[in-house]
C-alpha cells in the first residue's frame, strides 16, 4: 500500500535520541563535576592500596598525631597511621558496601513494588501498611536498632541497609508500576492469557527501568550517607579499616586538642564522594526527564 | 464533613500502623543480644545473679504474656517502667523529647523560611545560573551526613573561631538564651540536611504552578507579575511542600541520633540508642512508638493543613 | 624513722604470728614501709603497733579547713542503671552509692585498707574467720544506729545467688550466705569457706557493693539512698544527676563541703567539655583516649592513681596454632611494651609482665624479669612451632576506650613476626554474650581482648580467668600446678609467703602465656587547678567530704 | 500597512519559532504570515505537531522557557508584541487580548474561588473590589452560568467541564478583547457540550465585535465558525482564504487530501474506502529543502522538492503555498474504488456475541456508580456494531465486561457462539480469550514500549494461535503483510513509529489469534485526520476478508457511520437506541440520538438547527427517576417521563428505542431521509 511504502520508519531513530542525551549529559558540569569526584574515589578504592606512599595500616607509636607534613601530608593519627594514605584507601569499603545494599534493596524493593503495584488490592494495602509502619521511623533509627540487634560487619550492614530501603524503594516501583498498569499494553497482555509474573517481570519491568535507575543512583548517595553515619556511631564498618566515618568516630574526641587533621580531611572525602554520587544522580535523572 | 472523615480515616489508618509498629519493635527487641540482667549487673556477673534479676523483671516470662503486659498498660497512658532504671518512662521519654524538640524546632524554625524561599527563587531563576547555584548546594548539603557537616561547624566555630559552644549540654537552669546559643550549633548540620528537602520542594512546586496554565491565565489577565506568584502561583506551589516539611518534622525527631551523639545531647535518639543496648523493652518500645506518634501526628498535621488548604479535599468532588 | 625499740621488743613478744612476722620483714628490710602498712591493715594490726614503729598510717587525711558552705560539682558517667547497691556495678552508680554508705573499711588510693564503720578486724589462725570489731556511734541517715544486724544483712544479701547480687562472684568460694554472724553488737565474725589471707578487702570499698544498709532493706534505693556516710541525698533525677548534702549526724569529723553536686554524662567528650566548661570542678574518670585535650591543659590538674586495672589478651590454649605454647611466647614476645606505654597512655601506664601481679600489688615479686620485645626470639620460637611461614589468627574483641586501637597495635606487632592476625571488633554487649562457655565470643574466641577493672588484690585475677574450673578462663587454660599455686597463694597470710607463691606463678605464666598482660593502666581524674582534697579511686569512687575550693 | 484603515487585530510577519530540545533547536513555524481583521474570525487548522499552538503562544509572548521567536514579527493592534516592555506587554493583555485553552480545569487557579478568579479580571481594569465581584457575576450571567451566585463562591473542580470552559470564556470576554485567542477550546468535551460551547462563542463574539483567533484540528469546528482559515502544515502557512472557498475548492494538495480523508455524513464502508494522506508528518525541526509537503505529494515534481514554494496570491485573498496549486483540486484519489458487498447477516444462525441484561455497578452502598444497567445486545458475524454516548454513558465499560477486563454484575450473561463467557479474562478458556481481542485508543500505551515489534508480535502469535518456531515466522510475516506493514518495521520499538503505524501493529495483534469479535476502543482517535482514514480501510478490510466483527466505539459519528452495521446509543450506562445504523442516523430516532447527530460540526458548514440540551449529564450515582434522560430532554412530555421507565420498544425491524413518545412524534419521524439527505449534499 502507497501509504505505507513511502512512509520513512523512524521519526526520530533511538540512536539519534541516545546521542543527543548522551551530549546533554555530558555537558552538563554538575554531572560532569560528579562523574570526576566519583571516578576518582572509584579508582582510590581500587588502586588506592597500591599507590599510597605509607602503609595505610602501620602503626608508628613514635610519630602519633603529628601535624601535617612533608613526610604525612595529612598528618598521622593516633596511633601514628598515616593519615593520606588512610583517606586514600578509606573508600574501598564503602564503596563496596554502600553499592552491594542499594543493589539488594533496588533488587527486593523493585519485586515487592512490582507485586504490590500490579495486583493491588488487599496484598497491596497489607504491605503498604507495613511499609509506612516501618517508614514512621527515620531510616537511620532503624538500621541502627537492626545492627544493635544482630551485630555490625560489612556484610550485616549490607543486609540492614538494604532491607531498610527495599521499602522506599518500593514505593517509587509501586508508583511506577500502578502508572504501567493502567496502561492498555498490560489488559492486552491479560486478554492474551499472560501470567501474573510474566507480565509484571517481563511487560512491566522494562518500563519502569528509568525510574528505578534514577532511584537507585539517589539511594546510592543515601547509601553511602547511611553507611557513613553508622560507621561513625560503630556501627558500620569496623575496624581497623580506613573508613572515613570510623576515622572520624575514632578522633573526633581529639578536635578539641586542636588535632584537626585526623578528621578534617576524612570528612571533606565523605562529602565529596556524597555530593559526587549526587551530582550524577541529578545529572541522570534530568537526562531521562528529557 | 468529607474533611472530617477524612481525618478520622487518617487517624485510623495511623493507630493501625502504629500497632504494627509496636508488633514489629516488640519482635526486633527479642532479637536483641545479651539481656537485661547482665546489661544491668555487668558482662562479669555471676550467671546466678543474672538469672535472678531477670526473673524479678519479668523478662524470662513467655512472650506474648511480656507483649501482653505491656501493651495492656500503653492503652491506657501507662508506659510501663523502665527495666534497667526501674522507674516510670514517662519522665524520662518526656525530658528526652522535650530536649530533641527544642534541638528540631530551633532548626525547624531556621530551615522551614530558608528552605522556602530558596526553593522560590531558584524557581523564578529556572534555568539560570542561581537556580543551579541553589539547587546544586541545596542538592549536595543534603546529602552530606550530619557528622560530616558537625565536625566541619564544630571545627570552624567552636574551635578556632570560638563563637560557639561545642556541646548541647548546659548547666542545669541555664536561661533561655544559653539554651539557645548550645543548640544553634547542632540545629545548622539539621538545617543543612533538610534545606535541600524544602528548597526541591518548593522549587518544584513553584516551577510547576509558573508553568501551569492557570498561571497563563492570570498573566493574561494582565496582572502585575507580583500579584501573579503571591495570589496564583505560590498558593499551589507550596501546598505539596507542607507534606514535605512534615514528615521531615518527623525525620528530624528521630533522625537527631548522630546530632545527638556528635553534640552530646540527651534527646530521644540517645534515649533509644541506650535502650537498645540494654535491652531495656519499655523504654525501647514506648521510645519508638513516640517517634511514631510524632511522625503520625506530623504527617496528620500535614494532612489537614493540605486538606485545609487545598479547595479539592475541603469541599469534596462535585456533584 | 622514729622507731622506739624497746617498745618493738615488747610488740614482739605480745604480737600475734602474723604481725610478729610482719614486723620481721619490716625490720629486716624484706618489705618496705608502704608495704607494711598496707599488709598490717590487712591483717588488721592496730594502729598502736603502727604507731610503735613509727608509721602512722594516714587515716582520713584532714585538711585544716573548717566545715564550708561549699559546692562541690563533679561530673562522672551516667549511671547505666537503676542505682541499688545490690545489683549496681557500674561506675556511675558505684559512685553514687560510695557518696552515701560507708565500707566497713576503706581501700584508700595507695591500696591501704583504713578503718571505717570498722574500726579493726583480725584473723583466725588459719585464716578462716575473720572477726570485726565496728564502730559504735554510727547512725544512718534516718538517724538509727548501724548495729552487727545490720552488717550481717548487708554481706548474707550480697552473698545470695537468689538476690541478683553484684558481689556474687567476688563472694564465690570465700563467704557463704550464713557465713556472716553476729558475735555481739559490736562484733561481727566471718566464717569463710576457704582461708583468706586478703579477706578485709572484701569487705572494703573494694567490693563496691557491701556499702552497709538498714538490715531492713527491701529495694528501691533510689528512693531512700540510706547510709551513714558524711553525706546524704538531696536529690536524685535519674539519667541527669544528684546532689548531697552535708550528714550532720556523722560519726567522724563532718564533711567540708555543704553540698556536692552530680553531673551525669554519656562518654568521655561530654565530660571534658564540661570540664573545660568549667561546668563542673572534677571529672572522674578520665583516659588517655579522648582527654588529650585536657592531660596537658595549664588549667586543670590530673589526679594520676595507679592501678591494676589493665586489658587481657587472651589465647585458647585448646584450639589451632595457639595451643601451642611457644607460638603464645612469639605473639606476647613480639610487643613493645615500652611503646605501647608510651603511644597508647603517653607514660600514663605500668608495664605488664603476662601475669596478674601488676606492680602495684606488694605481693608482686620484682625479682622476675620484665618481658620485653624480641622479635628475632620470637620469629625463633614460631619457627620451632613449625610455623615459619607464618599463622593465620582471628583476634575478637569489645568495643571499649583504647581495646579497639590495642588490637590494631597488637595486629601491626603480630605482623612483623609473621603472625596474620584479623580483627573482629563487636559491641560489649555482643562480645560477652551470655558470658558462659559456648555462648560467647569472649570465652570463645580463639584470641581476645577483655577489659579488667581494679581490684586492690590480683586473687579475682588469680582465680576466674586463669584457673582450670575459672569461669572467665577464656584462655582455656588447664594447669593443675597453677591451680595448687594460686589457692596457696590465697590461703598464704603472710607477705613473704605471697611473695614466694607469686615468683612461681609469674614464672609459670611467662612459660605458658595463656593471656597477655601488656599494661596495668593508671585511673586518672581531672579537675580543676583550685580543686583540694578530692579523693578518687581506681574502682570509680570519689571521696569529696575533704574537698575545698579556693 | 495602510495608515487610514485600523490595525489588524493581529498580524504575523515572517513569524519563525524554534523551540530548544535536547541541546538543539528545531524549528517549529516558518515563516508565518497571516493578518486578522478586526471583528474577524479566523481559524487555523492542521494535525498535530504542526505549530498551531505555537502560533497562540508566540503571539501573547508566552513561548515555555526553552521556545523563542527567531525571527519575524507579531503584531497586535498593530503594536510588535515583542518589542512591548512588561508594563505595556500586561496593558496590551489586560486590555487587548485573551485566551481560552483547551483544558479549562487546569485553566482556572484550583485554590482560588471562581468568583474572585472572574472579578480579578475587572480589577486589573481598575474596578475596586466589591463592583469587580458585581461585573463577575453579571459575565457569569452572560455566558449563560444559571445561577452565578453559587458558582461564583464554588472552586474550580467542583464544576463540569462544561462549566469551567464557560467561566474562562467569561473571564476572556469580559474585557471585550480585540482579539481572543482560541486554543481548541471544546477538545475534549462532548458533543452536546461542544456544540453549546460554540455557540457561546459565536454569539458573544459577534455581540462584542472581537476578532478571533480560532485553532483547532477540527476541521467541522472550523468550518462552522470561522469567516477566514489557514491551514497549517509542519510549521508552515500552506493555504489561507475565506472558509467556503477553502473547503468547497481547496488549492492546496494537503488540504485537498486532508478534505477526502474526512468520512463524510451518511458515508458508510459499503460505499467504498476512504482517501488517504500518504506518509507522514516531518519531524519537528527537521531540516528540509523544497517543498515541505512534497515527501507526501502526488503531484510533487523535481521543482516541489529543490524549490520551497513562496505563497501564490490567488483571487478572491487566497493564498496557496503550492507550484501547482491550479492542479490541486485534481489530485487523483490514492484509493481504489473497489469495494465489497455489505455483509449479509444470517438472522437463524446464533450470534456470534450475544449480551442478555448485562449491568455493573462499581462501589457501594451510598456512593454505587451504576455504570451499565440492563443492557441487551447481539452482535453477528462480520458486522459492525457501534457504541454511541457521551462520556459517563458506559461504552467503555460494556467493552471491558466484553473482554473480561471487568466483571459483570451477578445476574448478566454474556455468550460468545452462544457459549457462555467467564467474567473475567484469566477465567476463560484459551478459545474463548482469542475470539475475542481488542484494539485500543491508544497505540502508544497499548504497545509495551520496551518491545521490538517483532517480539510483541511473535508473542501475541505464541500465546494466541499457539505456534512456536517455523511455523510462526510464517504467520508472522503473513499477519504483517495482512495489515501492511513491511519487513523493516519488524525490528524497531513502538516509540520509532508513527501513530498509524502503531496502530497498525496493534491490530496486527489482535488478529494474531484469529479473532470472531474485535473490540475497537475509539481506534481513531488519537490519530490524525489523515492517519485515521487509512486505519479505517484497513478495518473495513480486514473485516471483509475475514467475518470478523467489530464492537465499534466512538465519539465520532462519522467515523460510526462509516464502519457500522448496526449502531447502539447508551445514555447514563442504559441503553436507549439500538438498530441498523441507518435506520438510527435516518430516523425516526430517540431525542437523544437526535440531539448528538445535530451537534455534530461538519465541514459543510451551516450545521442543521441544533437540537440543545439543557443542563449537565446526571451523576451515575443518583440517576434520575423514570427515564433516565428526561432531565435534558428537549422532547419531555410530562410526568409520565419522569415516573415511568420506558421500556425499549421496537419501532421497525431490528430497531427499537427506549421512549415514552409516540412513533410519529419522534426525530427524523416526518422526512426519514432528511437528515442523511442534508449532510450528504
Amino acid at each position: 500500500m502507497s501509504e505505507v511504502t513511502t512512509a520513512s520508519v523512524a521519526v526520530e531513530t533511538l540512536r539519534t535520541v541516545r546521542r543527543e542525551r548522551l551530549r546533554v549529559i555530558l555537558r552538563s558540569p554538575t554531572f560532569l563535576a560528579g562523574a570526576i569526584l566519583v571516578g576518582f574515589w572509584i579508582l582510590c578504592a581500587l588502586v588506592g592500596a597500591a599507590v599510597v606512599p605509607v602503609d595505610p595500616y602501620a602503626t608508628d607509636l613514635l610519630h602519633e598525631l603529628a601535624p601535617p607534613s612533608a613526610a604525612h601530608w595529612f598528618g598521622t593519627d593516633q596511633l601514628g597511621r598515616d593519615v593520606f594514605s588512610r583517606v586514600i584507601v578509606g573508600a574501598r569499603d564503602i564503596l563496596t558496601v554502600a553499592p552491594l545494599a542499594t543493589l539488594l534493596g533496588t533488587t527486593l524493593g523493585t519485586a515487592l513494588g512490582l507485586v504490590t503495584g500490579y495486583f493491588g488490592g488487599i496484598v497491596d494495602e497489607t504491605i503498604s501498611r507495613l511499609i509506612e509502619a516501618v517508614l514512621a521511623l527515620p531510616l537511620i533509627v532503624v538500621a541502627l536498632l537492626a545492627l544493635v540487634a544482630i551485630g555490625a560487619s560489612d556484610s550485616t550492614v549490607v543486609v540492614v541497609i538494604g532491607l531498610v530501603f527495599t521499602p522506599v524503594i518500593s514505593r517509587t516501583v509501586r508508583a511506577a508500576v500502578l502508572a504501567e498498569r493502567s496502561l492498555d499494553y498490560v489488559s492486552a497482555a491479560e486478554l492474551r492469557g499472560e501470567g501474573s509474573l510474566y507480565i509484571m517481570f517481563v511487560e512491566i519491568l522494562p518500563n519502569v527501568v528509568p525510574p528505578i535507575l534514577v532511584e537507585t543512583t539517589v539511594r546510592l548517595g543515601y547509601a553511602i550517607f547511611a553507611v557513613a553515619s553508622l560507621s561513625f556511631l560503630g556501627f558500620g564498618i569496623q575496624p581497623p579499616s580506613a573508613d572515613w566515618g570510623l576515622t572520624i568516630a575514632d578522633n573526633y574526641g581529639l578536635i578539641d586538642g586542636g588535632f584537626w587533621w585526623t578528621v578534617t580531611f576524612p570528612a571533606i572525602a565523605v562529602a565529596s564522594l556524597v555530593v559526587g554520587v549526587n551530582l550524577l544522580a541529578d545529572g541522570l535523572s534530568k537526562a531521562l526527564a528529557e | 464533613m468529607s474533611g472530617l472523615r477524612f481525618v478520622l480515616r487518617r487517624v485510623a489508618l495511623s493507630l493501625v500502623t502504629l500497632w504494627l509498629l509496636s508488633v514489629i519493635v516488640f519482635l526486633g527487641a527479642q532479637v536483641l543480644p545479651g539481656d537485661v540482667g547482665r546489661a544491668i549487673l555487668g558482662p562479669l556477673a555471676d550467671p546466678r545473679a543474672v538469672a535472678a534479676l531477670d526473673h524479678k523483671l519479668g523478662v524470662d516470662r513467655p512472650l506474648l504474656v511480656q507483649y501482653w503486659d505491656w501493651s495492656s498498660h500503653f492503652v491506657t497512658g501507662d508506659m510501663g517502667r523502665s527495666l534497667v532504671y526501674r522507674q516510670p518512662v514517662g519522665p524520662f521519654l518526656a525530658a528526652a523529647l522535650a530536649n530533641s524538640l527544642k534541638l528540631a524546632a530551633i532548626a525547624f524554625l531556621l530551615v522551614v523560611p530558608l528552605g522556602i524561599f530558596g526553593g522560590v527563587v531558584a524557581a523564578m531563576n529556572v534555568g539560570r545560573a542561581l537556580d543551579r547555584i541553589i539547587t546544586v548546594t541545596g542538592l549536595s548539603m543534603t546529602v552530606v551526613p550530619e557528622f560530616v557537616s558537625s565536625i566541619v561547624l564544630i571545627l570552624i566555630f567552636g574551635v578556632w573561631l570560638e563563637w560557639l559552644p561545642v556541646s548541647a549540654s548546659w548547666r542545669e537552669g541555664a536561661g533561655a538564651f544559653t539554651q539557645f546559643r548550645h543548640l544553634l550549633l547542632p540545629a545548622v548540620p539539621l538545617v543543612l540536611v533538610l534545606f535541600g528537602y524544602i528548597a526541591r520542594m518548593a522549587r518544584a512546586g513553584t516551577v510547576e504552578a509558573l508553568d501551569a496554565d492557570y498561571t497563563r491565565t492570570a498573566v493574561m489577565k494582565g496582572l502585575p507579575f507580583r500579584t501573579v506568584v503571591w495570589r496564583h502561583v505560590l498558593p499551589n506551589a507550596l501546598l505539596p511542600t507542607i507534606t514535605v516539611i512534615a514528615t521531615q518534622m518527623g525525620y528530624l525527631i528521630g533522625g537527631l541520633v548522630v546530632v545527638e551523639t556528635v553534640f552530646h545531647y540527651q534527646g530521644i535518639g540517645s534515649l533509644i540508642y541506650n535502650a537498645a543496648k540494654a535491652k531495656d523493652f519499655p523504654m525501647l518500645e514506648s521510645g519508638v512508638l513516640m517517634i511514631g506518634v510524632v511522625y503520625t501526628i506530623a504527617t496528620l498535621i500535614a494532612d489537614v493543613l493540605y486538606s485545609l488548604l487545598n479547595p479539592r479535599i475541603r469541599f469534596g468532588g462535585r456533584e | 624513722m622514729k622507731a622506739d625499740w624497746k617498745r618493738i621488743d615488747l610488740l614482739r613478744r605480745n604480737a600475734s604470728e602474723l604481725e610478729a612476722d610482719a614486723i620481721e620483714q619490716y625490720l629486716t628490710g624484706n618489705v618496705g614501709r608502704r608495704e607494711l602498712l598496707r599488709y598490717g591493715a590487712t591483717i588488721g594490726m592496730s594502729g598502736a603497733v603502727l604507731a610503735t614503729l613509727g608509721l602512722v598510717p594516714e587515716t582520713t587525711p584532714r585538711a585544716q579547713a573548717a566545715p564550708a558552705n561549699q559546692t562541690i560539682r563533679a561530673g562522672i558517667e551516667v549511671p547505666a542503671s537503676a542505682v541499688d547497691p545490690v545489683t549496681t556495678g557500674d561506675a556511675g552508680g558505684l559512685c553514687m552509692l560510695q557518696q552515701v554508705g560507708e565500707f566497713l573499711c576503706i581501700d584508700g588510693p595507695d591500696l591501704v585498707l583504713r578503718p571505717a564503720l570498722a574500726t579493726s578486724w583480725k584473723p583466725n589462725a588459719k585464716g578462716d574467720v575473720w572477726t570485726f570489731s565496728l564502730r559504735q556511734g554510727v547512725k544512718f541517715h534516718d538517724g538509727r544506729p548501724m548495729t552487727a544486724d545490720d552488717v550481717v544483712a548487708t554481706f548474707d544479701r550480697l552473698a545470695n545467688p537468689k538476690n541478683a547480687s553484684n558481689a556474687l562472684s567476688a563472694f564465690k568460694g570465700v563467704l557463704a550466705v550464713g557465713g556472716t554472724r553476729k558475735v555481739d553488737d559490736h562484733t561481727v565474725a566471718f566464717h569463710l569457706d576457704a582461708p583468706n589471707g586478703n579477706f578485709p578487702y572484701y569487705t572494703s570499698s573494694d567490693n563496691y557493693n557491701a556499702i552497709i544498709i538498714p538490715a531492713d532493706f527491701k529495694g528501691d534505693y533510689e528512693k531512700s539512698f540510706i547510709g551513714t556516710g558524711p553525706f546524704k541525698l538531696e536529690k536524685y533525677t535519674a539519667k541527669v544527676g544528684a546532689s548531697f548534702t552535708r550528714f550532720d549526724g556523722y560519726w567522724g569529723p563532718k564533711a567540708l563541703p555543704a553540698r556536692t553536686e552530680f553531673t551525669f554524662y554519656q562518654g568521655m567528650q561530654s565530660k571534658v567539655l564540661a570540664l573545660q566548661g568549667r561546668q563542673v570542678d572534677i571529672i572522674v574518670p578520665v583516659a588517655v583516649q579522648g582527654g588529650q585535650a585536657i592531660l596537658h591543659d595549664p588549667r586543670f590538674q590530673i589526679i594520676r592513681l595507679r592501678s591494676a586495672a589493665h586489658e587481657q589478651v587472651h589465647m585458647r590454649t585448646d584450639m589451632g596454632a595457639l595451643r601451642d605454647k611457644r607460638v603464645r611466647r612469639a605473639i606476647a614476645l613480639s610487643l613493645d611494651r615500652k611503646g605501647l606505654v608510651a603511644g597508647l597512655f603517653q607514660g600514663l601506664s605500668d608495664l605488664g609482665n603476662d601475669s596478674p601481679f601488676a606492680p602495684v600489688f606488694p605481693s608482686t615479686n620484682t625479682s622476675v624479669p620484665q618481658r620485653t620485645q624480641d622479635i628475632k626470639q620470637a620469629k625463633e620460637l614460631l619457627a620451632a612451632a613449625g610455623h615459619a611461614k607464618g599463622v593465620n589468627i582471628k583476634l575478637t574483641t569489645e568495643k571499649y576506650i583504647e581495646i579497639p586501637d590495642y588490637a590494631v597495635l597488637i595486629q601491626n606487632f603480630a605482623k612483623a613476626i609473621g603472625v596474620n592476625i584479623t580483627l573482629k571488633v563487636e559491641s560489649q554487649s555482643a562480645y560477652y554474650g551470655k558470658a558462659v562457655f559456648g555462648q560467647s565470643d569472649w570465652l570463645d574466641s580463639e584470641m581476645g581482648i577483655t577489659d579488667y577493672g581494679h581490684r586492690g588484690v590480683p586473687n579475682v585475677y588469680l582465680a576466674a580467668p586463669l584457673k582450670s574450673d575459672g569461669t572467665w578462663n577464656a584462655a582455656h587454660f588447664k594447669n593443675p600446678t597453677y591451680d595448687r599455686l594460686v589457692a596457696s597463694y590465697v590461703a598464704a597470710l603472710d607477705l613473704a609467703g605471697q611473695r614466694a607463691v607469686s615468683k612461681e606463678i609469674e614464672t609459670l605464666l611467662l612459660d605458658e602465656t595463656p593471656v597477655i598482660f601488656g599494661y596495668f593502666y593508671n585511673y586518672l581524674s581531672a579537675a580543676v587547678k583550685g580543686l583540694k582534697g578530692a579523693q578518687p579511686t581506681a574502682m570509680a569512687q570519689l571521696f569529696l567530704q575533704n574537698a575545698t575550693l579556693s | 500597512m495602510n495608515v487610514a484603515t485600523p490595525p489588524d487585530a493581529l498580524a504575523a510577519e515572517g513569524l519563525d519559532v524554534c523551540y530548544r530540545v535536547r541541546g538543539r533547536d528545531r524549528v517549529v513555524l516558518r515563516g508565518l504570515d497571516f493578518r486578522i481583521r478586526r471583528g474577524e474570525s479566523f481559524g487555523l487548522v492542521g494535525e498535530s505537531g504542526c505549530g498551531k499552538s505555537t502560533v497562540a503562544l508566540a503571539a501573547t509572548r508566552y513561548l515555555p522557557r526553552n521556545g523563542r521567536v527567531s525571527g519575524g514579527r507579531v503584531l497586535i493592534d498593530g503594536r510588535d508584541v515583542l518589542e512591548l516592555d512588561n508594563a505595556e506587554l500586561r496593558r496590551l493583555r489586560a486590555h487587548s487580548v485573551a485566551m481560552v485553552y483547551q483544558e479549562p480545569a487546569k485553566a482556572l487557579n484550583p485554590s482560588m474561588p471562581i468568583g474572585r478568579q472572574v472579578a480579578e479580571v475587572f480589577e486589573v481594569l481598575g474596578s475596586p473590589r466589591r463592583e469587580a465581584l458585581e461585573k463577575a457575576r453579571a459575565m457569569l450571567g452572560r455566558v449563560r452560568i444559571a445561577d452565578p451566585a453559587s458558582v461564583m463562591v464554588r472552586y474550580p473542580h467542583q464544576l463540569s467541564g462544561g462549566m469551567q470552559q464557560r467561566v474562562v470564556i467569561a473571564m476572556a470576554l469580559a474585557i471585550r478583547p480585540s482579539l481572543l485567542i482560541l486554543d481548541e477550546p471544546t477538545t475534549g468535551l462532548d458533543a452536546t457540550v461542544e456544540a453549546e460551547i460554540l455557540d457561546l462563542i459565536e454569539q458573544l463574539r459577534r455581540e462584542y465585535s472581537t476578532a478571533v483567533l480560532f485553532i483547532s484540528h477540527n476541521l467541522g469546528v472550523i468550518a462552522g465558525m470561522c469567516d477566514r482559515v489557514g491551514v497549517l502544515y509542519a510549521g508552515r502557512m500552506v493555504e489561507e482564504g475565506p472558509t467556503r472557498a477553502i473547503f468547497e475548492d481547496p488549492r492546496h494538495p494537503y488540504t485537498v487530501g486532508l478534505l477526502r480523508c474526512l468520512p463524510r455524513r451518511g458515508r458508510s464502508k459499503a460505499q467504498g474506502r476512504l482517501d488517504t494522506i500518504p506518509g507522514q508528518l516531518p519531524p519537528i525541526g527537521a531540516q528540509i529543502t523544497g517543498c515541505i509537503f512534497a515527501p507526501r505529494c502526488v503531484l510533487a515534481d523535481d521543482l516541489c522538492r529543490a524549490v520551497d514554494p513562496p505563497p501564490v496570491r490567488l483571487s478572491d485573498g487566497r493564498v496557496s503555498a503550492c507550484h501547482h496549486h491550479e492542479r490541486a483540486p485534481d489530485l487523483p484519489t490514492t484509493a481504489p474504488p473497489a469495494r465489497r458487498l455489505a455483509v449479509l447477516v444470517d438472522q437463524a444462525a446464533v450470534p456470534v456475541l450475544s449480551l442478555d441484561h448485562v449491568s455493573k455497578s462499581f462501589g457501594g452502598g451510598a456512593v454505587t456508580v451504576r455504570a451499565v444497567t440492563d443492557v441487551s445486545l447481539e452482535l453477528w458475524a462480520g458486522e459492525t456494531l457501534g457504541l454511541v454516548g457521551e462520556s459517563g454513558s458506559g461504552k467503555t465499560t460494556l467493552a471491558r465486561m466484553i473482554l473480561g477486563l471487568t466483571g459483570p454484575d451477578a445476574g448478566s450473561e454474556l455468550r460468545i457462539n452462544g457459549r457462555a463467557l467467564a467474567s473475567h479474562a484469566f477465567q476463560r478458556h484459551a478459545a474463548h480469550r482469542k475470539s475475542l481481542q481488542i484494539i485500543f485508543q491508544n497505540p502508544d500505551t497499548a504497545l509495551n514500549r520496551a518491545r521490538l515489534i517483532r517480539r510483541l508480535i511473535s508473542r501475541a502469535l505464541g500465546k494466541l494461535a499457539g505456534l512456536a518456531g517455523a511455523e510462526r515466522l510464517e504467520r508472522l510475516h503473513a499477519l504483517i503483510a495482512l495489515v501492511r506493514l513491511g519487513e523493516r518495521h519488524l525490528d524497531v520499538r513502538p516509540r520509532q513509529l508513527s501513530g498509524g503505524l502503531k496502530q497498525r501493529v496493534a491490530i496486527a495483534l489482535a488478529f494474531a489469534g484469529d479473532p470472531r469479535v474485535v473490540v475497537c476502543d475509539e481506534p481513531t482517535s488519537a490519530l490524525d485526520v489523515s492517519v485515521q482514514a487509512a486505519i479505517l480501510n484497513l478495518l473495513a478490510d480486514l473485516q471483509a476478508e475475514r467475518q470478523v466483527s467489530y464492537v465499534f466505539i466512538s465519539h465520532d459519528l462519522g467515523v460510526v457511520r462509516y464502519l457500522s452495521d448496526r449502531i447502539a446509543v447508551l445514555y447514563l450506562g442504559r441503553l436507549m437506541e439500538f438498530g441498523p445504523a441507518e435506520a438510527v442516523f435516518s430516523g425516526p430516532h430517540h431525542p437523544y440520538t437526535e440531539a448528538l447527530l445535530s451537534a455534530v460540526p461538519s465541514v459543510e458548514g451551516g450545521r442543521p438547527e441544533r437540537i440543545a440540551l439543557r443542563g449537565e449529564i446526571p451523576s451515575p450515582v443518583r440517576p434520575p427517576s423514570g427515564c433516565v434522560f428526561h432531565t435534558r430532554c428537549p422532547r419531555k412530555i410530562g410526568a409520565i417521563c419522569e415516573r415511568d421507565v420506558p421500556q425499549l420498544r421496537e419501532i421497525a425491524p431490528g430497531h427499537s428505542l427506549r421512549c415514552h413518545l409516540h412513533l410519529d412524534e419522534l426525530g427524523g419521524a416526518q422526512a426519514p431521509a432528511a437528515a442523511d439527505q442534508a449532510s450528504v449534499s
